[in-house]
């Protein structure tokens, strides 16, 4: 077992439960949504320690194309997000 | 790098990265959460190059670096003040009953079972044998594939249906945020130092996105960081106060934001009528196949991450958006008109 | 002999990096910490990228180094100068 | 080379923790924002190293992504949004 692997892999775990907490809990909409990256982050980190396979073998091109995607998904839907909320608050501001 | 220092270095990253990510998500305002953030950001671009992921690497370079933290910023701009210094409202929450204090220790507890058990699962997984199927599948058909990046065979070629999807989940996104209304007001032109700087920065990006493109064939990049870093030129002429950033009329713009998923789709259907399977390239051609469709992808991706950064529509001829919600409503009304918007500034 | 001189701006350039920091660190009020800043990023870099330029195995190589130097030179002059208004600005209009 | 790249990294490593603190610290958001900065120089650096070391060959275009992003975090933190031109 590689000690590398499995450090990268339980980091990941970890962030992702924070960032799921957060996202759970906060009240703040803009916090929201970082929470949700940060759970991202936590995912890409797992499949990145999955794919990894020590220094000297090439690691699993696969979960490599799933995180580097995942990215740019990630950053439009964040981008969603935040839209919806500007739609939100200048509703509210109306009233 | 020998073992020792390289386990120390590990350590000593993912104890920064993980202190940063419990300081941005438990500050008390929302604006320290975003820097924060995105000091996050430029250390996992570390940690992924330190994986072997320099793919990888090169997207989050953009994006956390680049594009994420411009857009937290720019969301908070505008946000509404509270100006309640300390007064955090996730503390406002937790005082105003029992029940509440109840569900964040079950929150909690249940968050932590989550990661428990998916740490258990991952730590057996890594005790068995290496599961290296997948792995030896791609480097026994690398050589039909058409390029010998493994990651871009696997996106534009092994996986191609995941690649096209993804560019559609890309597209609905920005449809989303374009039926939303009007995008948020631009930046105040630059001053003559940052001026200067964007001047230069822009076509570096431009050409560092333009290489990314074309070696990602054989090396690390290809359409994603390519679109990645192009749409961070765009972030950069957006700062300096540009209010078109150089981007192409409406109708023009639409066919770009469109052409990595129709482009993707008519290669996969001209290619169901000549009797192949959609999407299996005949490998003499699939190198220049994937090479057309990742410029397109690469053009789409930009395209959709510049606007996403914008927020919604251009502004038409330099007009501000305002921000009261009826000309919103109004602009949503006429949005299925498409208009020609003004070409204030295009260019660098 | 190229690797002694190699070695020595490497080493150099970690010493300036770590100054910098520890400059942003220990001093009392915004714009010493900016000065102390400009170091690490000015000197520590151009220090460390001279020193893997003598190791560089091909010209595109260093090429880029030299990109990565001056690109960096130009966002820690620009955003410093940016910084350094913008607390200015709060500090005039609170 | 190797070994002193290794201890490079984490002299590096070292001056990151330094700027880490900074930012946590603070005490204002141009404090952060000027840490923010340094860390972004000091992953560069790291970045530069642990390419020969990994004998990752495109860790350097990373590095260059950075370089040229790394003012786009200060300049978005300082820009002014266009209706307040004349406050």
């Amino acid at each position: 077992m590689l000690t590398a692997q499995l450090l990268y892999a339980l980091t990941g775990c970890l962030i992702m439960a924070l960032g799921l907490r957060t996202a759970l809990l906060h009240a703040s909409l803009l916090r929201r949504v970082v929470a949700i990256n940060v759970m991202g982050t936590g995912v890409f980190m797992i499949l990145l320690a999955i794919a990894y396979r020590g220094p000297e073998l090439a690691p699993d091109p696969v979960p490599h194309a799933l995180v580097l995607t995942g990215i740019v998904v990630a950053v439009s839907a964040t981008a969603l997000a935040l839209a919806l909320a500007r739609r939100l608050n200048a509703e509210h501001a109306d009233e | 790098m020998n073992p020792v220092s390289l386990q120390l270095f590990d350590v000593l990253l993912l104890l920064s990265i993980v202190g940063l990510a419990w300081a941005s998500l438990a500050s008390p305002d929302d604006r320290r959460s975003v820097i924060l953030f995105m000091a996050l950001g430029l250390l996992l671009a570390l940690a992924w190059g330190r994986l072997l992921a320099p793919d990888v690497a090169l997207a989050e370079a953009a994006i956390g670096a680049g594009l994420s933290g411009a857009l937290l910023l720019a969301a908070l701009r505008e946000q509404p003040r509270r100006e309640a210094p300390g007064a955090t409202e996730a503390v406002a929450k937790r005082g105003s009953s029992r029940l509440q204090a109840m569900t964040q220790w079950v929150v909690t507890l249940l968050c932590a079972g989550l990661a428990g058990i998916l740490g258990w699962v991952l730590m057996h997984i890594f005790a068995g044998p290496p599961l290296d199927r997948l792995t030896q599948a791609v480097s026994a058909n690398l050589g039909v594939s058409g390029v010998s990046n493994p990651v871009t065979a696997v996106l534009l070629n092994f996986r191609g249906y995941d690649t096209l999807l993804e560019l559609a989940v890309l597209l609905t996104a920005v449809l989303g945020i374009l039926a939303l209304g009007p995008g948020r007001a631009g930046y105040q032109p630059a001053g003559p130092i940052f001026d200067a700087l964007a001047r230069s920065l822009a076509p570096l990006l431009i050409l560092v996105s333009a290489y990314l493109l074309w070696v990602g064939a054989h090396a690390p990049g290809g359409a994603f960081q390519a679109g990645a870093t192009l749409a961070a030129a765009g972030v950069v002429l957006r700062l300096a106060g540009r209010q078109r950033i150089g981007l192409p009329p409406e109708g023009a713009l639409r066919l770009v934001m469109t052409a990595g998923v129709g482009l993707f789709l008519a290669v996969g259907l001209s290619l169901l009528l000549m009797g192949r399977p959609f999407l299996g390239y005949p490998p003499a051609w699939a190198g220049a196949l994937i090479l057309v469709i990742e410029s397109a992808a690469m053009l789409s991706i930009a395209a959709t991450l510049v606007l996403a950064f914008i927020g919604g529509r251009l502004p038409a001829h330099g007009i501000p958006a305002a921000e009261p919600a009826t000309t919103r409503r109004e602009a949503i009304t006429t949005a299925a008109a498409p208009e020609r918007g003004g070409e204030e500034e295009s260019g660098c | 002999m190229i690797d002694v001189v190699s070695s020595l701006l490497i080493v150099a350039g970690v010493g300036f990096y770590l100054a910098g920091s520890i400059g942003l660190l220990r001093l009392p009020e915004l714009y010493a910490r900016l000065h102390a800043l400009t170091k690490a990023d000015n000197l520590g870099l151009g220090l460390l990228t001279a020193g893997l330029m003598l190791q560089s195995p091909d010209l595109l190589y260093a090429l880029k180094l030299l990109l990565i130097w001056l690109a960096v030179l130009a966002a820690s002059a620009t955003s410093a100068h940016l910084i350094a208004r913008h607390a200015r600005r709060r500090e005039t209009r609170p | 080379m190797s070994e002193l790249y290794s201890l490079a990294v984490l002299g590096l490593m070292l001056s990151l923790f330094l700027g880490l603190l900074r930012v946590l610290r603070g005490p204002g958001a141009a404090d952060r924002m000027l840490a923010v900065q340094l860390i972004g120089t000091t992953g560069v650096g790291m970045l530069l190293l642990l390419g020969p070391l990994l004998g990752q060959r495109a860790l350097i275009d990373v590095a260059l992504i950075l370089a040229l992003l790394a003012a786009v975090a200060a300049i978005a933190f300082t820009g002014e949004p266009r209706e307040s031109r004349d406050d």
